[in-house]
């Protein structure tokens, strides 16, 4: 993080000075919303490989990243984009094909993880998982965690409650902290220092934010710190741990971002079917690799479905929108 | 009266809800019957969603529980740390019902959502826990979807994702979790609840048409069905209102 | 907690009903800010007696709660309220006296005491205090712990890190929740069921609030559950927390409420006068026992001063202020 | 220049912070301090508080912690968790300067702001700890404002509420504190800071017209005074910007 000053810059320049090969990166969302896909497209573009990536329920993004080969260690809870894809299919291959090493944990403990990270502490407890195979198999190996010295040595640890059966507890499970070398975010509003309000439910952008060594936000709108600062209560993240702004309207796309548009399902229809066969995929990618900037994605989807995905000002979702 | 499978299914879970019952769902059918309850049999219930928020409005149908139409006019759109909290959270937590589905399950209610073979060479990879291991760690009680399937009622669980029972009766508090635990399991066939002593999975009752001796053909274990009778099917009421209050765009229907 | 339905009722029966002798209670606000002054008045009118009192830094309240004798046993972290009183008057002849039992802790201690209660997990580590009095000396001896089932068995302690040095961290302090039998809050809208809007800092508010088994708001501003739905992302405690609602205009007086009034100096001033003076301070508590409810206190303190301290509408306090 | 005490203690404190600094504040003058650096001496300095506001506006001076001013056009209203967090977490944590004051110091800079006598049954009872404790073991450097008295610079402390270096080099370490400590006291005669190797006080400087002698006087250990010069008092500009920038009402000054 830096303190104080502009931190604007290009996504280009964002990622290829922070996104490097093997680094740990988080990304923010939740399965079909607020994605930061303009960086998820920006570093497949940069053929970034190697990467650790940790997800808590962040489908779209995790799954494309994976899907260009750019993933090698994936720490997850949820790999889906409900009604699009139950399982999201290039994870699902992947995983079957042995391509990515995959450590499995719960919602909350990703959260928890990302929460004891930002708060500088080792781990977090929770009573979650105890008697299932979460505790009991464990993706990475003891010798590959080992190995790396940037992985906790433990994929968690079963205690018991030091203080006998407080709170009717008499073990608990306590998940490690994570540090990312990176988190990118994409929210609804953002300053020049970094501050940041995002609308609608933060899902656990917050944690990810704060426990990462160093911050991307992408944005919807580039906003005057005095806009901001006029209601602090709804700025959810300080600029004191932001390291670089890029702002980029329909950064999200083609998942949602409240407020702003809906997520566009015939998008995400389509890449369901073509994630299914090789083939497409790879020309898919080639797609990604051959657009120089996000907004050639925007204008080769064109004004007309942009515009039904926008949001009702009202709502925030696209009530209208032809979902089936 | 003509129904679907689905529309059978989804009005036998709604049916499990009650007033003052928190509501955690997840997406799809889970999503449907938890907004049939809200509509049909317990008004007063709340709906509540892992990603924060609770409460919404649901004007329209959401397709996942990061959908944005979760976020409009909800008492308060949080994050995931909030959400687990609540179910955690003893107060509150006594108060919620989870609605839960999974690739397998077990006669003690556990469940698979991870993987089908070696967990570290699967055969088939599904979307892995998500919240649900949270949710039938933490909650009073949870309501589970399942298609009646052979390979979906297993003997033994390819990987144990969510915690039912786990092995019998003080299992769970043998374990270090909260009391709790599933009490019902709504397939395409029937629905089982759970014995009280035993904890193991009975057959409560069938659809019509359905008999016991079909569902036990499509499971891998045997279960009590002596206490079984035939369930109700959805009234004209039932089915209008989850027709044209929940489902109006046959999103999930 | 009661989940649905209509909480409102008045404070003198929320007070009866809930905050019994001997219960354990909470209040929120910090120092000379957000306090529920209406419903510790209240309290102090009932003589409710043998309370144990949970405060971080909550002064004005913990400090008329311990001056009129309804405290005995006291954890908290501060126990001030800034310029007004550096330490709080009553509080330190109540604790030199040895009138009541004292547990310390430090504000980011007791805050992640109430987080803990309100996540459902025992306890929650942290990095502070290692190697001070705070850990070595507890004011509630071993058997005094022992001896009562609502308090847990330790003040704290210290784990070694089962994740080896992960964060960089030997050792680590654990730290008990609570469960407060009651928490009291003053916000500044909620509506019928019990959703909170605060404005401004939350302090340990929400964790307070969702950490209690009975939850009793009171509020500047009772408005339509429409309302603040129409906001979702500023309300921070949905009802399903909350058990009683109190509409109470000025309820934080003498304490500020951001937007609303800010604290008045010469109350605070004239309080750490006669606070100091035994037969002064006994005839300040007839005159609360005398009273038969807030609305009487701002009667008596008058429609001048309460226009003097009036927020100014865009900074939310009182910008011309005299408080010298 | 004629200068008050006071204003000297909020300059000299105010001259160790510098741009890119976050000042953790409290009450009174500490408050003060960190408001004179940023409109004298390092503007990019980012103050807040254990509140949870960050880069107040602070229009007008703050009388507490929990004053509403520090709620006015800040970059966020969190809670205490999240100052803390901020202070605790790795890489804000390391940018953080704390001010803190007490009631006794002892050598190493450990503070006592819980009690004088027995913890038990204290003939003097303070505020405890508040947040002090936790700045003082989070941060990664501490400034603490002390009156110079004998009584308050002390051989033992009657009770230590906020970590200095503990007993030496490497008892934080060994404490399983993160790194960090005090390093500077400013007091009404002069200022102190920590040796490198030792970790012990030593006397940096002295106020115009004070000794180190009578420094030395007005404490019970004794600190090496061989490095001591000096200080330069407010300049005019310094002054002028304290006054009436930061104080113009006189609410602290």
């Amino acid at each position: 993080m830096k303190v104080n000053g502009n931190k604007i810059t290009s996504l280009e320049g964002a990622v290829k000075t922070h996104v490097k090969d093997g680094c740990h990166l988080s990304i923010g969302g939740f399965t079909i919303n607020r994605n930061p896909m303009a960086a998820v497209y920006e570093i497949i573009r940069q053929k970034t490989k190697n990467l650790h990536l940790y997800a808590h329920s962040n489908g779209q993004g995790a799954d494309e990243l994976i899907g260009a080969g750019a993933v090698s260690c994936l720490e997850i809870a949820y790999g889906g984009t409900g009604k699009f894809a139950a399982t999201c299919i290039r994870f699902r291959k992947a995983v079957e094909e042995e391509k990515i090493q995959v450590e499995d944990y719960t919602n909350y403990q990703m959260t928890l993880r990302f929460l004891a990270g930002s708060m500088g502490v080792p781990f977090l407890p929770s009573r979650t998982s105890l008697g299932t195979d979460i505790i009991e198999k464990w993706g990475f190996a003891p010798e590959f965690r080992n190995q790396q010295p940037n992985i906790p040595n433990k994929k968690l640890v079963v205690l018991e409650n030091p203080f006998d059966d407080w709170c009717d507890t008499k073990k608990i499970v306590l998940v490690p902290a994570i540090n990312p070398d990176v988190t990118i975010i994409h929210v609804q509003k953002a300053d020049y220092r970094g501050n940041c309000r995002i609308d609608g439910l933060t899902f656990a952008d917050v944690e990810q934010a704060k426990a990462a060594r160093t911050l991307i936000i992408t944005c919807e709108e580039l906003l005057d710190d005095d806009y901001l600062k006029n209601q602090p209560d709804r700025n959810q993240i300080p600029f004191i741990h932001a390291d670089a702004v890029v702002h980029i309207p329909y950064g999200a796309y083609p998942t949602a971002c409240y407020k702003y548009y809906d997520y566009d399902p015939v998008f995400l229809k389509q890449y369901a079917e073509l994630a299914k066969n090789e083939e497409k995929y790879q020309s898919y990618l080639e797609s990604i690799y051959n657009r120089k900037s996000h907004r050639e994605l925007l204008d080769f989807v064109g004004r007309g479905r942009l515009e039904m995905i926008k949001a009702d000002k009202n709502r925030g979702y696209a009530a209208k929108l032809d979902r089936r | 009266m003509d129904y679907t499978l689905k529309e059978m299914m989804a009005i036998v879970a709604a049916r499990e809800i009650r007033n003052d019952d928190i509501v955690f769902c997840g997406t799809g059918i889970s999503m449907l019957a938890a907004m049939a309850a809200k509509n049909i049999n317990a008004p007063e219930s709340v709906i509540f969603f892992e990603t924060g928020a609770i409460d919404s409005k649901l004007e329209d149908l959401p397709l996942a529980v990061g959908d944005p139409r979760i976020m409009y006019q909800s008492s308060s759109n949080g994050g995931l740390l909030e959400s687990f909290a609540t179910m955690q959270n003893p107060f509150t937590g006594s108060h919620i019902v989870g609605i839960l589905g999974a690739a397998q399950i077990d006669i003690y209610g556990n469940l698979n959502s991870t993987v089908i073979g070696d967990y570290h060479a699967p055969d088939v990879r599904f979307s892995g826990s998500g919240g649900a291991c949270d949710v039938a760690s933490f909650v009073s009680r949870s309501i589970i979807f399942m298609k009646q399937e052979k390979r979906k009622f297993k003997n033994k669980l390819d990987y144990l994702t969510s915690p039912g029972y786990l092995d019998g009766p003080e299992a769970r508090k043998k374990a270090g979790l909260p009391e709790g635990g599933p009490v019902s399991v709504v397939t395409d066939m029937g629905m089982m609840a759970f014995d009280s002593e035993s904890k193991k999975m009975f057959l409560k009752g069938y659809y019509p048409g359905i008999t016991p001796e079909e569902i036990l053909q499509n499971m891998e274990f045997e279960i009590d069905v002596t206490r079984a009778e035939e369930i109700t099917p959805p009234s004209a009421n039932e089915l209008s209102l989850l027709r044209e209050k929940c489902d109006p765009h046959r999103l999930i229907l």
